[in-house]
């Protein structure tokens, strides 16, 4: 029943995607290009790193799967209810760096190394700036369990609870995602498709499946870490945690499309100057408020 | 009974890792490699009940190898291993101090007498919580001095890079 | 009671690796490849002890804890030593470091 | 027409394979030679006719020639067409010869209509013959490689056979690198691992038997000749061409950029486009003089026409009236705005900033199309919103500031003089102008964000030039022709001021000297670049908005 709602995210993903960049909503449109792309010959260059190559796009779908067996969608409904729930989010995003790395790595082009290296070092800084929130979340649910953390926001949504953290874990949900603003590893217009460039075919369609699906794990982490998850007054639970997510989805698919990208120096001095310090800070906050209120 | 076979294959893939990490010629493959070993190792920890350390590993080693692949690519002669270079020396000595040490650590694992060994262990939302209370209570000092080594570290190695204005 | 065996003689294994590759390598980045993986054999056997034989006793976890900030620590000053090296020297191959000046 | 494709895939037609042809007739995406901006400045609308444009050859289906190719790009393309997964189509739109390319698919006329019945014929094409039982391979001789071996530490050291290097004695390793200068953008790549050295990893060691006795390699000699990068450590260089197809830069400027990890270590622009510029244009009768001039810059062929009239009417000694001036003002003030739209567009893709991408383009069309000076009054609010929605861009100002500043002295003219502070502007002294109430827009700053200021107040002043002109286009008057005298006329064109020297020669013309502002800024691409990150390298270099069909020698 899982994978039913995570594959149907992706395909919305997908849909909203392809009409935040083409400007036409075509509830078909994903499934056309997927088909046509698996049409495609897909060419391998010449000399490449066999087991790199062929490992990055799969690697990405396997992480995004991950990290979304911790997330509940219903109060009984979810893969793998870890202890450690929240934790294991970031461990399997982490492997996204990895597996863009693989892919820079593996084609030998000059383009795709580039990109991939770039990516190295945007990763490690928002991910850190994805752990800290996590801890401000896990801190007012007293536990990592993410049913718990989602029962925790019954009285007030994490979003109002701690506004900080919320706006930063956007941020770096968007940044790990590689989307717009933060697009480099695949900047179409600077490094002509940077990692994505030597891909083709069925490699090419697996690669955007495993994107689209991060994007849904992560649209779902955030609403269950900071949009109350299934909670919500009439809708069934499972209906409410996928209309959050699909928002939260294209609002990170529309803040792409009006920001210019963003320069790599400051995408890194950013993250780490500005990004960590908010980070503690709210966890400060959230401290505080919490022994204010116990 | 199939804890030990999870640990069992865990501890095969880290293995194999480990050699791959040291016969492929590619720096990068083996800084990979170096990768999925310790997640693998990572894995065996989970596999013996112990979740949090377990991703806490796994976590961890992404990240980190990731950065060691870079420093390979940097510093090492030709990345690619497209020339098939042996970079190693007094081989044969390496590998007899190798094998020596991983018989002496078997010996005393089997040999020695390791008493009445527990079979239950707590629940992984205790331990997360018990483990909690331990750092913030009894090893309080302990992990205070830690954050302070990192500190000094991450001080003293960009010492160490920097270019001296000279 | 097996596991516990079975886990020793991974945490060996990996060891003997460890010990391999850090004195066969002459590359200063092969070699902390190697202590890295000596640190992994390591904490593999503090993990087996604390599960198998004192769980009540939490200095094992946060034993294992520290083994692993050891670990990103010796990585930070090694890399740290690296690039000084590779600076100056414009190699970090061990044959040369006959001096430890500059 | 026929019934397959030229790229057709192996394979029986099947039932899955013709969903799936059917699929990828549906979402068509082109792959532009030379480039979408020069697509958009002859007033095509790709989007409309239903194609996508593609970044890379990798993902696209079709290859779209626009209009007549010069020889360097027609090389290039061949490379990007054997680098397109098939299946695959050649789209010819008003092109003359193809000749490396097998003959097109499709072949149109250069207008919208003819474009969207060229498209969906393709659609039945791919539909119908995506699969066939036995296809051709594509030979061209520009993609053929040659074997050069080298050594992956020492990118100089290259031998014919192979062999171990003299410098460190490691052993050579094969490497291609593609025959023909053009070799396309991203796939020159292949060649261009002179430092990085990562390649494919060949199990079986070759020479691995004869390395005992080698000793030790000493890996400090081995990186003294390496060049040392600014913070000391030397790294390998590895070459990337930032070829003649790039899509962040205008179609057909070529630069080879020698990266340091992802700093920019050393620039050479290449001449993307050769045979094309002002050596082409011997024995033209004046009559079609104006039109051959036109048709060798496809981005601002009017500010050309109206060169080569004016150099032509004064070397005549002719006086154009005041109709036909006010006439060549219009038009030229309209296809700068447009111009500016395109560079716009351009520029916001490589910014990634799509919303600037597609409107700057759309509006771009729109203008082009406009039939007269009416309509191009209606484009103007439109336009003024666009413009200061533009400039309210959050980060934007973050994002360009400080990128692509020139040196002081450097001699530069149009936007990118203007934008830093010297108000150099042909149009200042041209007599059609003064009466219209023109001043030149000047800004300081001198770096990308205050050109993009630049170019923005200008389209807003342009088309407000052309609602004072009245009127949009003019009627060519062809000067008498009489032997002997020179003459000479500058004009200032969308990138700057262009002067023409031409004589006369019993009605041939003979271009005496052409200077274009597009040649004096590729020199600059250089000053722009250079120890810059590889992205705001890439932003200098399309802030100075050089038209590659312009350069001359």
């Amino acid at each position: 029943m899982i994978f039913l709602v995570l594959a149907a995210g992706a395909y919305f993903v997908a849909v909203l995607e392809r009409w935040a960049t083409k400007g036409r909503f075509s509830l078909k449109g994903p499934v056309v290009s997927g088909l046509a792309l698996l049409g495609r010959e897909s060419l391998v260059p010449r000399k490449l790193d066999r087991i790199f190559f062929e490992a990055a796009p799969p690697l990405v779908l396997v992480s995004a799967v991950l990290a979304a067996a911790v997330l509940p969608l219903a109060p009984g409904l979810v893969v793998a209810d870890l202890a450690t729930g929240a934790l294991f989010v970031n461990a399997a995003l982490a492997y996204v760096m990895v597996a863009l790395l693989m892919a820079g790595w593996g084609p030998d082009g000059a383009y795709a190394m580039v990109a991939g290296f770039r990516f190295l070092g945007q990763l490690v800084a928002y991910s850190m700036l994805i752990v800290m929130p996590i801890t401000a979340v896990a801190m007012r649910a007293e536990s990592l369990v993410t049913t718990v953390v989602v029962t925790s926001q019954a009285t007030l949504w994490n979003a109002a609870y701690q506004p900080l953290g919320f706006v930063l874990y956007f941020l770096a949900a968007m940044a790990v995602a590689f989307l717009p603003p933060f697009d480099l590893p695949v900047a179409p217009g600077e490094l002509a498709g940077g990692v994505e460039a030597e891909y083709t075919g069925w490699r090419l369609a697996a690669m955007r499946l495993g994107r689209a699906t991060l994007v849904f794990t992560l649209a779902l982490s955030v609403t269950v870490f900071y949009l109350g998850g299934w909670l919500g007054p009439v809708l069934p639970p499972w209906a409410w945690t996928v209309l959050k997510t699909l928002v939260v989805t294209a609002v990170m698919l529309w803040l792409g499309r009006y920001v210019p990208r963003l320069r790599e120096a400051d995408v890194l001095a950013w993250g780490w100057k500005y990004g960590i310090p908010l980070a503690l800070l709210n966890i400060f906050y959230v401290g505080v408020v919490l022994l204010g209120a116990a | 009974m199939a804890q030990a076979v999870f640990t069992g294959s865990f501890g095969v893939a880290a293995i194999w890792f480990g050699v791959v990490v040291f016969r492929t010629s590619s720096m990068v493959r083996s800084a990979l490699a170096l990768l999925f070993s310790q997640a693998a190792i990572g894995g065996m920890f989970l596999a013996m009940e112990t979740e949090f350390l377990g991703v806490l590993q796994i976590m961890m080693m992404a990240t980190e190898m990731a950065i060691m692949a870079i420093f390979m690519v940097m510093y090492m002669m030709d990345p690619g291993g497209l020339s098939e270079m042996d970079m190693t020396h007094q081989k044969r000595a390496s590998l007899a101090a190798g094998v020596l040490g991983a018989f002496g650590a078997l010996a005393v694992a089997l040999l020695a007498g390791w008493g009445p060994v527990e079979v239950q262990v707590p629940a992984a939302t205790a331990q997360v919580h018990d483990l909690g209370i331990e750092i913030m209570e009894r090893s309080m000092l302990i992990f205070e001095t830690t954050g302070v080594t990192i500190l000094t570290a991450m001080i003293a190695a960009t010492a160490i890079a920097i270019q001296r204005r000279h | 009671m097996v596991t516990l065996f079975v886990a020793l003689a991974v945490g060996a294994v990996l060891f003997g690796i460890g010990l391999y590759g850090a004195l066969s390598q002459t590359n200063l980045v092969m070699i902390m490849m190697g202590v890295e993986l000596m640190l992994g054999a390591a904490m593999v056997n503090l993990v087996a002890f604390w599960r198998f034989l004192h769980p009540e006793v939490y200095a094992g976890q946060m034993f294992v804890l520290i083994v692993m900030t050891v670990m990103a620590l010796e990585m930070a000053v090694g890399f740290g030593i690296a690039t000084g090296r590779f600076r100056a020297k414009g190699s970090v191959e061990m044959e040369e470091a006959r001096e430890l000046k500059g | 027409m026929k019934g397959s494709l030229s790229g057709a895939r192996e394979g029986r037609p099947s039932a899955l394979r013709r969903l799936v042809a059917k699929a990828s007739a549906d979402d068509l995406c082109a792959f532009v030679v030379p480039g979408p901006d020069v697509a958009r400045a002859r007033g095509i609308d790709l989007g409309a006719a239903g194609l996508g444009v593609a970044a890379t050859p990798r993902h696209a289906g079709v290859i779209l020639l626009l209009g007549e190719l010069p020889a360097g790009l027609k090389k290039a393309a061949a490379v990007a067409y054997a680098q397109m997964p098939r299946p695959r189509a050649v789209l010819a739109v008003g092109a003359g010869d193809i000749s490396p390319l097998p003959g097109p698919d499709v072949s149109v006329a250069a207008t919208q209509a003819d474009l969207a019945a060229g498209v969906d014929e393709l659609r039945r094409l791919f539909a119908a013959g995506a699969f066939v039982e036995e296809t051709t391979a594509f030979y061209a001789d520009e993609i053929e490689t040659e074997t050069t071996y080298a050594c992956p530490m020492h990118p100089g050291v290259t031998s014919g056979g192979p062999g171990s290097c003299p410098r460190c004695g490691m052993d050579l390793v094969p490497r291609e690198s593609t025959g023909g200068s053009g070799h396309e953008g991203h796939h020159g790549a292949h060649d261009s691992h002179a430092g990085m050295g990562h390649g494919s990893v060949d199990e079986d060691a070759g020479g691995h038997g004869d390395h005992g006795d080698m000793g030790f390699m000493s890996m400090v000699e081995m990186t003294q000749g390496t060049p040392r990068s600014s913070d000391g450590l030397q790294m390998e260089w590895a070459d990337a061409p930032f070829g003649p197809l790039f899509p962040g830069l205008p179609g057909g400027l070529a630069m080879s950029f020698t990266l340091d990890g992802d700093t920019v270590a050393v620039v050479k622009a290449m001449r993307g486009i050769d045979g094309w510029g002002p050596e082409s244009l011997d024995d033209v009768t004046a009559r079609e003089f104006p039109e051959r001039l036109a048709f060798l810059s496809p981005l601002s062929p009017i500010a050309y026409r109206v060169l080569a009239l004016r150099a032509l009417g004064v070397a005549a000694g002719a006086e154009t009236d005041e109709e036909t001036l006010l006439g060549q003002v219009g038009a030229l003030e309209r296809e700068r705005a447009a111009s500016h739209l395109g560079w716009l567009s351009g520029f916001g893709r490589l910014l990634g900033y799509s919303w600037l991408g597609e409107n700057a383009g759309r509006l771009q069309v729109a203008l082009l199309r406009a039939a007269d000076a009416g309509e191009v009054g209606r484009l103007e609010p439109e336009v003024g919103k666009f413009v200061r929605r533009v400039i309210r861009t959050p980060l934007l100002a973050r994002r360009l500031e400080g990128i692509g500043t020139l040196p002081g002295d450097a001699e530069i003219s149009g936007p990118v003089a203007r934008a830093s502070g010297l108000a150099r502007d042909a149009r200042a002294q041209g007599t059609g102008y003064r009466h219209l109430g023109f001043e030149p827009v000047v800004r300081d700053g001198g770096d990308a964000f205050a050109r993009l200021r630049v170019r923005l107040a200008e389209i807003e002043q342009s088309l407000g030039l052309v609602r004072r002109a009245g009127v949009v286009s003019f009627t060519e008057v062809k000067p008498a022709a009489n032997a002997g005298d020179v003459g000479v006329a500058t004009v200032e064109t969308p990138r700057g001021a262009a002067t023409l020297r031409v004589t006369l020669r019993e009605d041939a013309v003979e271009v005496l000297e052409l200077r274009t502002p597009s040649s004096v800024h590729q020199g600059f691409v250089g000053a722009v670049a250079e120890q810059r990150e590889v992205a705001d390298a890439l932003v200098g270099v399309a802030s100075l908005d050089i038209s590659p069909w312009e350069v001359t020698g």
